[in-house]
């Protein structure tokens, strides 16, 4: 195992100490917690809006808390939900009186620990509502499965939702935009590479000289597919494809070219120049494009794509401005 | 039989060393279908409850329970945590105030465990988790009532069934028919939750 | 090689390509060329602020290009300087009367192809400045070598040179807050991992498991040595040592924590929490802190360490707004 | 022995035929101290020079030497493009105007070019690069006039000997010592370039 760390157990301690420590004008720890926070909380007259999750997906969740976005990032340990109390302290600190919003990637641990926090904070008296996404369609979505994973497209929740908490609207109106957001996100992976856990020291998979896997999870789990690596043209196009065939997408869309971990940006352009050019090719209007590292997997190599199909409400939404340190506009 | 708060935490110390010792397996039960970190996360969990609940000076088996609920919760994390912190929780409300439980009443406590789990999982009998343990062992207990070797069996029969199931619920799910073939680890560990109890009530 | 691309040869078009798609409002490419420039050059009563290289060092250098940073960037082929004429046609493109600034990393084919287009430009009646950066520590440096490289630092000449552009200063003070960057500014890097270069398909250069090299450059020439690899304590003490016994820094300094392509975020962060105590013990004062994906290598494992000493002008220039894909604040 | 724009044309495709043929030996000379692209950069600037100067028709071999010039200077890239396209453009300068160069006229644009080229990269002798060939071969020039045997025996002892040298400029500048032992890559492009001249020269 190659990285650049000291005790393995402490790697997400020390992560949020180097975080907090690079940026203090714009986050701060809540005390002997795994939260980060914004500066200012909780911010009056608003809804607290919370997010989470293993860590090894830098820069989520802390990486989107800031002005226009998330109010708390509650860090797990990698690949790990964070507990019930961790994301009980993030609500109690974030709250204003308006309420607390909670953004839930669609994976067993993820949801019973942040819906056990929830319980606990009503039981205090704290208003909670949440919203969990499910936008991965390598998946299959049934009330009888665990249901689609949450990956890439959570960050189009938290911006949207979170331009919506900032404009002061109630915890009722940010729910209903994150769910429109949810129904209208899809999103697809794949990965050259595996990625090693710090306290375990081995890859979580193989993957064979010539082999991409499709529709891997963001954790390394399996997908759909493997098989002989592809073009970048090949490559967009199965993306691309398996998401279309989920759901239509039309007029405007939001698109998202995210890197696991290792993918050099070159690739990404790459990769963005040939879905561009298949979208085009469908008469899908791309609205605006994110290329870059926004859901990773520790050093995985690979790439997600996330469409995002947008109406003029989600259009302004996803235009206000956002301060964080991995988002801003 | 009655169970009370000193008998309640020998079941917890018992459960624990299982735990330690099965630590390993059950990680390598989670590793071909999950993420290989569930022998870890019950051995820190149950290790951290025991510290706590054997400084503790308990009224009843409920205040026991709760405190080991909490620890769970706030100490195994991943699926598992909220499961058999949510399992411990509802045994504690629904024992609550009795200073000791007679079999009808600790079963009560049980049973309401077993419809905790199923409610945080949203998971049923047959999806490869530890409800199918928890819940034809629960099921034997009503018929049959404390004894320990029928427990033990029931519930080592129970865990050995999940190996040909599919799961459809937790990590495991992803890895669809794949699955089939591999005892469920939070079966496993469940079983050793009842393993405990039934050397605890056996007076070993 | 696992890569998500097309032709090798084709790589570096289809990321200018994949690029300028993705940030069409921001960014655009004068024709025939791989220049990529900002919306609206020349900008009037400006002074012309070009960069560029080999590619490869993704998001350098266009995604510096924007308001308060460059107004053009000029990439080569991977890991090989972009010829004269390339960098003229920028110049010619960017500049508005006011004249224009190079800023050159300090490699033998950057400097010889950027001075010729230089010397091209001013025959045609451009006044052209330069820069070359060389805050690479690891090697020696000296009128009868080829002297330091130049690696992440130049990041903070983009971005004060940038500013003191963006002012309206003449050619002659962004040439001078440009030079006083580079006297104030050193980096250290260390490798875990090679990269591969597309079109040759193979690694760089062989490190072992548990190996690092430190003081490797960002094209893998070799460094300084190859050692067992260290915690990222040791690894934190021995980049901000070599950086400190070749040059002095007290009061505020700015930090680059930078990922070469592959170490993910956690690793920065954890690596910059033991620079920041080391520094705090050494009563150096961080002013600001950058960790991220500045200057990379491909998909190279490892980082760098950047200490730029401020003084009032240099942090008011560092502060000022930048509006790019990569640097924005 | 003298010089037009016919010959210089012909100069150019000798030396564009040892390049190719080459190729794959100047990069791997590149490779254990370099970045193992010189055969690659070499190959494809002198194939684009020499479709240019065959499609044209020159007047002088200034004009020759003015076009040779610009499309290494755009095409080979890397250190090596402006190295050989500053030697070209002032050897095109310094011949300017000349339909035919004497032996003196030609020599002084090979001074020219080798100045060119020291001021270009800032390299003397003895720092393992092109500068190495060139300088000793221009001087024997100066001192011997044009003797094809002569010439390319000097060039090929020139870049042999460049096998002994630590690099002080250029990439390989930073192997330092480990230099050592490597014939420089540029000074064997450099040793075709000559030797295509003496062939050029002695008329095969
Ligand atoms: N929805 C669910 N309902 C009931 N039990 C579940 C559910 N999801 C997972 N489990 C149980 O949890 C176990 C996995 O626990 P653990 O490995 O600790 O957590 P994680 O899967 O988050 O790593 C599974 O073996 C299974 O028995
Ligand atoms: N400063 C310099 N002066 C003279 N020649 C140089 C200098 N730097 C490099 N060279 C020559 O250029 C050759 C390398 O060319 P090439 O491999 O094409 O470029 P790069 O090093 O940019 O990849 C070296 O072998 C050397 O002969
Ligand atoms: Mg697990
Ligand atoms: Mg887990
Ligand atoms: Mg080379
Ligand atoms: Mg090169």
């Amino acid at each position: 195992m190659k990285k650049i760390i000291n005790d393995p157990n402490e790697a997400v301690q020390d992560m949020l100490e180097g975080l907090v420590m690079a940026y203090p004008q714009k986050l701060q720890r809540l005390a002997e917690t795994t939260v980060v926070m914004r500066k200012n909380v909780p911010v009056t007259g608003k809804v607290g809006l919370i997010s989470g999750g293993g860590s090894g997906h830098e820069p989520a969740h802390a990486g989107y808390v800031g002005k226009g976005m998330l109010d708390a990032a509650v860090a797990g340990e990698v690949f790990t939900s964070p507990t019930p109390d961790q994301v009980l302290e993030a609500i109690k600190a974030v709250d204003s009186g308006n309420g607390v919003f909670l953004v839930i990637k669609n994976y067993t641990g993820d949801v019973m620990n942040f819906e056990m926090a929830a319980e606990l904070a009503e039981a205090e008296g704290i208003q909670v509502e949440k919203v969990i996404v499910n936008d991965d369609v390598a998946v299959e979505d049934s009330s009888f499965t665990t249901g689609r994973r949450g990956i890439a497209g959570t960050v189009f929740v938290h911006k949207i939702a979170g331009a919506k908490a900032e404009e002061g609207a109630e915890l009722s109106e940010v729910k209903r935009v994150a769910e429109k957001v949810v129904a209208n996100v899809r999103s697809m992976g794949m990965a050259l590479t595996p990625c090693i856990v710090p306290a375990s020291g081995k890859p979580s998979f193989q993957l064979d000289e010539n082999e991409m896997e499709i529709g891997i999870g963001i954790h390394g789990e399996p997908g759909i597919e493997r098989k002989r690596i592809g073009t970048a043209m090949e490559i967009a196009h199965e993306l691309t494809e398996k998401i279309l065939k989920d759901r239509e997408f039309s007029g405007d869309v939001a698109v998202m070219i995210n890197g696991l971990g290792a993918t050099p940006e070159m690739e990404l352009y790459i990769l963005n120049k040939n879905v561009q050019k298949i979208l085009s090719e469908k008469g899908i209007h791309v609205y605006k494009t994110y290329v870059g590292e926004y859901m990773t997997s520790l050093e995985m190599a690979g790439c997600s794509l996330t469409l995002l199909q947008l109406d003029e409400e989600l259009k302004s939404l996803l235009d206000a401005a956002a301060d964080t340190i991995a988002f801003r506009q | 039989m009655e169970i009370n708060a000193t008998l309640a935490v020998q079941w917890i110390e018992k459960t624990n060393e299982k735990i330690q010792e099965n630590k390993e397996y059950l990680t390598s039960l989670d590793r071909p279908i999950g993420d290989g970190d569930h022998g870890l996360n019950m051995s820190r969990g149950f290790k951290e409850a025991l510290e706590k609940v054997k400084a503790g000076n308990y009224p009843t088996p409920a205040d026991v329970f709760k405190d080991v609920a909490m620890t769970l919760v706030s100490k195994v994390g991943g699926a598992s945590g909220p499961l058999f912190g949510t399992a411990f929780l509802k045994m504690s409300v629904a024992t609550a105030g009795q200073q000791v439980l007679n079999e009808s009443a600790f079963v009560k406590g049980l049973e309401a465990a077993l419809d905790g789990i199923k409610q945080r999982g949203k998971a049923t009998t047959g999806e490869k988790t530890m409800v199918d343990v928890w819940e034809p062992v629960v099921e034997w207990l009503q018929d049959n009532g404390f004894e320990p070797e029928g427990l033990l069996a029931e519930a080592e029969g129970a865990m050995n069934a999940t190996k040909n199931l599919t799961a459809t619920k937790g990590r495991a799910a992803y890895f669809k028919e794949k699955s089939v073939g591999h005892i469920d680890a939070g079966a496993a560990s469940s079983y050793y939750v009842f393993a405990a109890l039934a050397e605890v009530l056996g007076g070993k």
